[in-house]
């Protein structure tokens, strides 16, 4: 690898070429500030339109300044990143971009998580110099995402994501010069367009542009109303991911505290959603199971491979994108909504309360499950299963508005019945997590002998597009596992094509899984972030007593008590679903 | 095919085009046909003639006489007097603005005395649309060489020995360019003609390709043969409606005659010519813009490196080159390095085409060696300034250019010398300014032009130019402050440092200049609230003369607005509420009633 | 058109066209080359006129000589008609009356190769245009 | 979001175009300009057909269309009148040209009249700066306009001779 010799203020620097200057200043402790700039290191994501200019240092000998995020370092090159001629520039491209700003960050969305708001202190701004028009646009609202382009500064992050990593094309620059912001074609409001409400757009935007849904107020009504009894679910990506919202380092699994917050809010009931991603895999783990068998028995009608269907947003993508596929994906319901219909049915009756009067909030690291619970088909006369689902930082915010010192908190335990889990469900949270949880108990039904061993690394991992096969005593089960909806799409045009290895699928439509979901604290483009959460929810699932989804007793007594069997005439009225031809 | 004795030359550029000079052209064949020439006499579009101020150009040859502003009814009187009776139709002739005099023959012009055309050696000369006539002029004779006797690298050495450099206006030079396409290594290599001319006021790529289409197609072909390239592409507006059409028609017969295509001229070497549409983005001019615009994507530039010699459309190594810098390459090729190196300065080889228009009397497409001074482009070429009005200015390279005063007119004109004078050469464009034009005002001009052009990826391109914009609308409104003079500057400055395309880092150009050789004139804007020349509306205020007017109510019955009011007879008053300075009322009054202050 | 199939082609290809536009080039020059004008309004004509031009045409691209030949009016000697004006470079111009092809061919050797005029010359009644 | 429904016919057209350029995204431009060369202006159900032609994102042609002037959404007048903009039409005036052409039809710049006979455009620079300031209706090209020539402009056009604008 040839080395490339460079000084960046006075300190002498060695770097590999290719790198660029951010980089190669980065290494010896200089942090040159950014703001369109963004890379998560190993997933293959990077977007350095090198648009804002805010990163721009003074090259020697070079007539311009030039971006440090997309200028490689070359031989012999003399950096400096403060001369007052930097300094200068710097302040004026961010008061530029404040000047054509709303003033609003006090009561701003993203106040106090804002890049631009960041980078104006960093730089000690305190004047704006420039003054004159600002951008017009109106705000759009969707059931998950809400727009406001007035703050969009075009670093073109969420364009990268929408399109490069997801594939899914809803944004887009559009306009040019002064008028130029990101939006839909026609600039349509999201709810009319392919948007999958990934959100993956809302977790890299620096600014307000792109904010979730806030239902919080809503919550806090419930809370506060007497005829009430409001239950909590929590995803397993949750758990993995909340501490940091209370400065707490990126991967402390703050289980315990977050149940003990829950209580404190005043929720009747902590449950957990693990419990029903035990449940999916009994309900998806037979559907697998049946089909498999059909299959090899030579049964022309059924189809493999068998797609995991948890995750809403990449159930919309396909819906619009691959509806001639949409008998292919698993019938189950997510693990969200499997537990608001159970709740609704089985848990109400057992303490004995009208569904009406039953509120299921969800805490999850997803945009898409506010859109995944507004679906019709899952509310029963104009009732959801689940009425509010909030992401991990709105849960923050209530509890910071309870007054709640979390970092002291007690650790605490769910309530029963479903509050019990087993490691199969926790690792739902992450890339491989389902498809992983799916073969322990699978495996166990298929060859009706305990599992060898039950950490199967094989699955796991950051890779965009991972296969495995896995030895069924005898009979090898292809496995394909994508995360990203870009990596989705690969996978199906194999299908389509008609040459799919695979006897199953795991999608989930977030890099790296849920715990890099749209609705987690912002990881700033830090992808050390999303490794030391997959690291919490693994060892969270290490340390369960039960780590297979069908020796969780609390199901089991759900199936004696209520449900029957897997796939069962009312386990299929209740847990399972059908899909829609959007395109 | 026949041979004629006469030859009748009708300028089918654009301007003329718009001047019926089509008709004009089947007139002549018409009013032939009557007389049984046209066996004997041939009438040839051919492309501009550069002299634009007069067309439609009618040049008759083997005499050379010019005909200049010719209407399609003048025809029958040229074929009667001159081509039977052997008599010039004086009244068409063109009068030297100096002497007064009648001109009859191109050569006595002062318009070509000083132009030296090799780019635009074939332009008013052939038929565009025959490449037998181009061929007849040494065409192809280039690549011909090139192909069977000379290397890549030789023919690089060439192009690089001549000095020639990119006339698109940042002054690359083209040899070296073409040498770091070469030494890329690719399976797939490109050559694209940047044919997209958006300089408001150049439009001398145009009138290449709408008269000499071929020496384009050829010099890509060697272009495409020393970078290792078989396939070219030109990038041409689609606003060229006419450039397009002579193009295809170029590219269709070069395929023929086994010009283009594969194992041309039986050396195994294949090449070939498609044409892309540019859509109406200014910033497309810049490479990686073109590029992108080319692969069907919004044409937004992206950060070089990596340069398009590595990689460029599709991700393959790319050579771009302007339409006036291929057109010098066939002639670099057949007349040596040498002799194209002998004409110019040290630094700055050959010729330049201007597109000269404004307050000049010859607007027009000339082309002068480099090292020329404005005072001869400006009075001799260009014919002085019109209405015998006070040269105040010469702005060149358009948007991203500035502008060169009275003191600049001795100063030889050449790459160098005009960055050194806070402009540039950019594509060509100069436009002539006189005493009437108010600087703040041209500034702004170009300054919207950016605004409109900015394709709003980078911070101070997208919000800093619109700023500065701002900060100049204030300023012409009668607004403006001291203290934003200091502004302008500074925010100026930085735009030039950060922006992210040549576009960005030049859009100040014409503020900084201004504000460098006419502080003056913004001073007086925001310090008197007037504007000198006169030419800011918010800051005019129209009124009547009472000693003057006679109350004729010529323009009591003009004023758009009835802001005018008075009795038969009397003196007339004007409402300034009501006003909106159309000045209307001045160009009615007989009387020279009317005051501008 | 069948395709150019190499240099030497091409060449051969320029060549031939080369003459019917020469008349163009020439033009840019004209005073440094011998110029012809043929008399070619009606009655010229009908003497034969322009059997006289395409003969001189010929002759002339034969022999290499590079000269211009254009038509022009009626110079009003109808009675000598075919009648042409030959200018030789910085002389005065030398009208001749009768030109038929044999006359031509004379001027040609001899006036215009040896400079020696021959029988036939007109004077000039007037000055032209150009000589204003 | 679209407004109106295309005609059979219509996509047709369309189709036939993409499929002409290989149904490539990378084609584009090329399409949009072969599409609106047809249909006159690219409305919203026109870049629908296109996206799913050429397998490309909607956003992606709306991001096209809106970068490039020479594309638009809106359909021009019968007689689209376009300003010359470019600098030479500028110094001699083609400002004031322009604010009687919006004065006399009472339009702004991109707009039509309400009986869509006319549109106002401005373009950058036609090449013809010898007779700036330069007005384009239809293809036809009128040189040295002074803003009293606006009036007999419009009223060429008005007076139905429509026939001879539209065969330019």
């Amino acid at each position: 690898m040839e080395m490339i010799n460079l000084t960046i203020d006075h300190k002498p620097v060695v770097v590999r070429k290719g790198t660029t200057v951010l980089k190669a200043a980065s290494s010896i402790g200089i942090d040159i500030p950014t703001l369109c700039y963004m890379k998560l290191d190993d997933m293959n994501i990077e977007n350095k339109p090198g648009g804002c200019r805010v990163c721009v240092v003074e090259v020697k000998g070079r007539r311009n300044l030039a971006p440090a995020c997309c200028t490689e370092a070359t031989e012999g090159m003399e950096i400096s990143t403060h001369t007052i001629r930097v300094v200068n520039a710097r302040r004026t491209v961010v008061e530029l971009i404040l000047s054509d700003h709303p003033a609003d960050c006090l009561i701003c969305a993203k106040s106090g998580n804002c890049e631009l708001q960041d980078m104006a202190h960093h730089l000690g701004i305190r004047q704006i110099h420039y003054e004159g028009a600002k951008s017009m646009y109106r705000e759009d609202t969707s059931p998950a995402i809400i727009r406001d382009i007035n703050k969009c500064i075009m670093c073109r992050r969420c364009e990268t994501m929408c399109n490069d990593v997801q594939t899914v094309g809803v944004l887009s620059a559009i306009n040019r010069g002064f008028n130029a912001v990101v939006a839909p074609a026609f600039e349509m409001n999201l709810d009319h367009s392919v948007c999958t409400y990934c959100g993956q757009c809302v977790a890299v935007c620096p600014t307000g542009a792109l904010t979730e849904v806030d239902q919080t107020g809503a919550v806090i009504r419930a809370l506060s109303d007497p005829t009430k009894t409001v239950i909590v679910q929590t995803a397993p990506a949750v758990r993995a991911a909340l501490g940091e919202e209370f400065g707490m380092p990126a991967g402390t699994l703050v289980t315990g505290k977050m149940v003990a917050a829950l209580r404190r809010l005043g929720f009747d009931y902590v449950f957990d959603t693990d419990f029903a991603a035990d449940l999916t895999i009994l309900e998806e783990g037979t559907e697998l199971l049946n089909r498999l068998s059909a299959f090899m028995e030579g049964d022309k009608n059924v189809k493999l491979p068998i797609l995991t269907s948890c995750c809403p947003a990449w159930v919309k993508f396909f819906e619009h994108s691959f509806p001639e596929l949409k008998d292919i994906p698993s019938t189950a319901r997510s693990p969200q909504q499997m537990f608001g219909s159970i709740a609704k049915t089985y848990f109400a009756d057992k303490i004995n309360v009208k569904r009406e009067n039953l509120v299921v909030v969800s805490i999850m690291p997803c945009l898409a499950k506010k859109y995944e619970s507004s679906r019709p088909e899952f509310s029963v006369n104009g009732n959801p299963d689940v009425d509010y689902a909030l992401t991990t930082r709105e849960l923050a915010h209530l509890i910071n508005l309870g007054n709640i010192e979390f970092k002291s908190l007690p650790n605490e335990e769910f309530d029963a019945p479903l509050g019990e889990s087993t490691g199969a469900a926790v690792i739902f949270g992450t890339t491989g997590g389902v498809i992983e949880a799916a073969v322990r108990t699978a495996y166990e039904i298929f060859t009706g002998k305990p599992l060898p061993r039950i950490d199967f690394e094989e699955l796991r991992g950051m890779d965009g597009l991972r296969k495995a096969t896995i030895d069924f005593n005898g009979t090898p089960i292809h496995i394909g596992i994508a995360h990203g909806l870009g990596n989705a799409r690969k996978l199906l045009e194999d299908i389509q094509a008609g040459h799919s290895e695979f006897h199953a699928i795991e999608i989930m439509s977030c890099p790296g899984g849920c715990i890099g979901g749209g609705g987690q604290p912002y990881h700033h483009g830090n992808a050390e972030i999303l490794k030391k959460r997959q690291r919490a929810i693994y060892s969270e699932d290490r340390n369960k007593i039960l780590r297979k989804s069908h020796e969780n007793p609390y199901i089991v007594k759900l199936y004696e008590e209520f449900l029957g069997a897997p796939m069962s005439e009312k386990a299929h009225h209740l847990l399972h679903t059908k899909y829609f031809d959007r395109s | 095919m026949a041979e004629y004795n006469m030859h009748i030359l009708v300028c089918g550029g654009t301007g003329c085009k718009a001047s019926e000079s089509e008709l004009i052209k089947s007139n002549f064949q018409h009013r032939l046909n009557e007389f049984g020439l046209s066996d004997e006499i041939q009438v040839v579009l051919t492309g501009c003639f550069g002299f634009c101020e007069k067309g439609p150009i009618v040049k008759i040859l083997p005499d050379n006489t010019f005909y200049t502003q010719v209407t399609p009814e003048d025809v029958t009187e040229i074929v009667n007097e001159h081509i039977i009776k052997g008599r010039k139709v004086e009244r068409l002739l063109y009068r030297d603005p100096e002497t007064h005099e009648l001109v009859g023959d191109s050569k006595g012009m002062d318009f070509y005395k000083k132009q030296i055309r090799i780019a635009l050696r074939n332009c008013g000369f052939i038929n565009p649309e025959n490449i037998e006539e181009y061929i007849g002029r040494d065409g192809y004779a280039a690549l011909g060489t090139c192909l069977s006797e000379k290397t890549p690298d030789e023919v690089i050495e060439m192009i690089k020995d001549s000095g020639l450099r990119g006339r698109g206006g940042g002054g690359f030079p083209t040899g070296l360019k073409w040498q770091l396409t070469r030494k890329s290594v690719s399976d797939q290599k490109y050559v694209v003609c940047n044919a997209d001319e958006g300089d408001p006021g150049a439009f001398m790529d145009r009138s290449i390709l709408e008269g000499d289409p071929h020496s384009v197609l050829e010099a890509m072909a060697i272009c495409g043969y020393c970078v290792g390239a078989d396939k070219g592409l030109v990038y041409i507006r689609a606003e060229y409606p006419l450039a397009i059409e002579r193009l295809k028609i170029a590219i269709n017969q070069a395929r023929e005659y086994g010009l283009l295509g594969d194992d041309i001229l039986g050396t195994g070497f294949n090449f070939d010519v498609e044409i892309r549409y540019g859509a109406g983005a200014f910033v497309c001019g810049e490479e990686t813009a073109l590029i992108h615009s080319m692969e069907g994507k919004r044409g937004e530039p992206t950060v070089k490196p990596p340069f398009p010699a590595e990689k460029g459309y599709n991700g393959k190594p790319t050579n771009v080159n302007n339409v006036e810098t291929f057109a010098n390459i066939p002639v670099i090729i057949n007349k040596g390095p040498e002799w194209f190196a002998s004409i110019g300065t040290e630094k700055s080889k050959g010729t330049k085409v201007f597109a000269l228009a404004g307050k000049i009397n010859n607007v027009g497409l000339i082309e002068v060696p480099m090292g020329i001074t404005l005072r001869e482009i400006i009075y001799d070429i260009g014919g002085g300034i019109k209405d015998g009005r006070e040269f105040k200015a010469v702005q060149t390279g358009g948007p991203s250019g500035g502008c060169l005063t009275k003191s600049f007119l001795d100063t030889p004109i050449d790459y160098d010398n005009l960055v050194a004078a806070g402009s540039m050469m950019g594509s060509g464009g100069m436009i002539v300014l006189d005493d009437t034009d108010c600087m703040v005002a041209i500034a702004k001009f170009y300054l919207e032009f950016t605004l409109d052009e900015s394709c709003g990826k980078c911070t101070p391109c997208r919000i800093g130019n619109k700023r500065l914009h701002e900060i100049l609308e204030k300023i012409t409104e009668g607004n403006g402050k001291v203290e934003d003079l200091d502004r302008l500057r500074l925010l100026s400055n930085v735009i030039k440092d950060t922006s992210l395309c040549g576009l960005g880092q030049t859009s100040p150009n014409p503020v900084l200049s201004t504000l460098d050789h006419f502080y003056d004139e913004y001073l007086a804007h925001v310090t008197t609230a007037s504007c000198p020349a006169g030419q800011c509306k918010a800051l005019m205020h129209y009124s009547i003369d009472p000693d003057k007017c006679t109350g004729c109510t010529l323009c009591f019955r003009n004023c758009p607005v009835g802001a005018i009011s008075g009795e038969r007879r009397a003196p007339h008053y004007i409402d300034q509420s009501l006003c909106i300075k159309c000045g209307v009322c001045v160009a009615k009054c007989k009387f020279d009633a009317v005051l501008i202050g | 058109m069948n395709k150019i199939k190499n240099l030497a082609d091409l060449k051969k290809l320029q060549s031939e066209v080369q003459s019917k536009i020469k008349l163009r080039e020439k033009g840019d020059s004209p005073e440094q080359l011998v110029q012809i004008k043929v008399s070619m309004a009606t009655c010229g004509i009908a003497s034969g006129a322009k059997e006289t031009m395409n003969f001189l045409i010929e002759e002339l691209d034969h022999q290499g000589i590079d000269a211009i030949v254009t038509q022009t009016g009626c110079m009003g000697y109808c009675y000598a008609e075919p009648t042409i004006e030959l200018t030789i470079p910085g002389k005065a111009p030398v009208v001749y009356g009768f030109v038929n092809k044999n006359k031509a061919l004379e001027i040609i050797e001899k006036h215009i190769k040896l400079n020696e005029m021959v029988d036939g010359i007109i004077p000039v009644a007037y000055s032209t245009i150009e000589n204003k | 979001m679209p407004g109106i429904k295309l005609s059979e016919k219509t996509i047709g057209i369309i189709q036939q175009i993409c499929s002409d350029f290989r149904n490539e995204g990378s084609e584009l431009i090329n399409v949009l300009h072969q599409t609106q060369g047809k249909l006159g202006y690219l409305p919203a159900e026109v870049q629908e057909v296109i996206a799913k032609e050429l397998n490309i994102s909607v956003a992606k042609v709306y991001g096209v269309v809106t970068f490039y002037s020479f594309f638009t959404m809106i359909p021009m007048g019968e007689h689209p009148i376009s300003i010359c903009m470019g600098t030479a039409c500028y110094v001699r005036g083609s400002e004031q040209v322009l604010a009687e052409f919006k004065r006399q039809l009472s339009i702004e710049v991109g707009q039509s009249t309400p009986d869509n006979k006319f549109s106002l455009n401005c373009l950058r620079c036609v090449g013809a700066c010898g007779l700036a300031p330069v007005v384009m209706v239809g293809d036809k090209v009128y040189g040295r306009v002074s803003p009293q020539m606006v009036k007999n402009i419009i009223s060429e056009y008005k007076e139905g001779c429509a026939s001879e604008a539209k065969s330019a």
